[in-house]
């Protein structure tokens, strides 16, 4: 009855903490409500990828998550 | 072509696994080896490599693989640190060995380039008592630029 | 910058060069080592590298010095056998440290196409009991035309 | 009163030895002289260098070698 979401890099910062349990289903705009304002803004920017179960959606507004799923959320990876 | 992909969240010795590795390819014309170590540059104290578990192993195992069916290797092997590191510490190495020194020298070369920054790799420093996030680079994606990507 | 060139005429440990050549240079962001072995394929029994003493460390060192001059490195070591080896013996070894990954990888790739075809040595090769000379290969300049030189 | 010659890679084999002795001075039309039709032909190839005291002749025609010189007659190096 619940999704794993997981923030990841500075995401986790931004969230304060590095995951969280959010009913399912979870589509895009459930996700969006759950993480407010700021956070949300910060997933919907185009570089935020989104997972489910380690495989990046090409388009994240069709995340459609279930019982069990975990989400990812992934901020640009650090350069070299 | 045997691939070996590890993620260590402890200190490694490069040695310690480019001689076991190279004895294992009895016949190689050649290996090429690239070290990365954390620079101390600028008075960083430490840098801490953030992966997601589910998705970081994969995604480099992956990479070796298009880099295995590009060049003509005979093996290739890539190990990462996570977690908290000090300047000086490696912090990846790749290792690839071929019959010829070509395919070996462009296999470490293309692994390195995207593992920069295709990797599931978010990284911070510590100066001065605080933590701050390293933001992605320009130079990474004119790195991959010349691979035709 | 340092420079480091031998030539050896006994077998050697690629590890027991690279640890201390890296170890040498704290403070690098990578390390880049490429190591050539003689390959045993179609029935080779030994390889004889011939130089003269005169002018082949000279040649090496300028060559050295040559990429030292264009790749922004910290320190390069170059190794090569002479003599008579084994198929599976290591015949050469370059290693570059740099702050940046790309100056080392590109100046053992330079070191590596230019010893090959530049460097004042003549092999030959043992194969059933015949020892045959080894001619240059067209390939060679393709490899030298990559730097324009 | 003698200039050394050495024989490199495959001119040894050809010249049977790997350096030979001849009189002081020496210059390009004595060395062929000096050397037989053979290698005197190999040694006149394009591909093959002259140097001496271990410098690569630009034009090894102008050969002048004096007493104590250190004459190697060096063919195309081996490819890899």
């Amino acid at each position: 009855m619940a999704v794993t979401v997981v923030f990841l890099g500075k995401l986790a910062d931004f969230a304060g903490e590095g995951e969280r349990e959010l009913p399912a289903p979870l589509d895009w705009q459930g996700l969006l409500g759950a993480l407010g304002p700021d956070l949300a803004a910060t997933a919907s920017g185009e570089r935020t990828k989104v997972a489910v179960n380690g495989a990046v959606l090409a388009d994240k507004s069709a995340l459609a998550a279930g019982d069990g799923d975990e989400v990812a959320l992934l901020p640009p990876v650090s350069g070299g | 072509m045997a691939i070996t992909v590890k993620l260590l969240e402890t200190p490694f010795n490069p040695g310690q696994f480019v001689g076991p590795f190279t004895n294992a390819h009895p016949g190689l014309g050649g290996v090429c080896t690239f070290v990365g170590e954390v620079r101390g540059e600028e008075d960083v104290e430490a840098l801490e490599l953030l992966h997601y578990e589910r998705m970081t192993l994969p995604g480099i195992e992956a990479l070796a693989q298009q880099a295995a069916e590009r060049f003509d290797l005979m093996g290739l092997l890539v190990v990462h640190r996570t977690g908290v590191m000090r300047p000086g510490e490696p912090i990846v190495l790749v290792s690839a060995c071929a019959k010829h020194r070509r395919g070996a020298i462009d296999a470490v070369d293309f692994c390195m380039d995207h593992l920069k920054s295709d990797s599931w790799f978010w990284k911070r420093e510590l100066r001065g008592g605080q933590w701050s996030w390293i933001e992605p680079r320009a130079e990474d994606h004119s790195d991959l630029a010349r691979w035709g990507d």
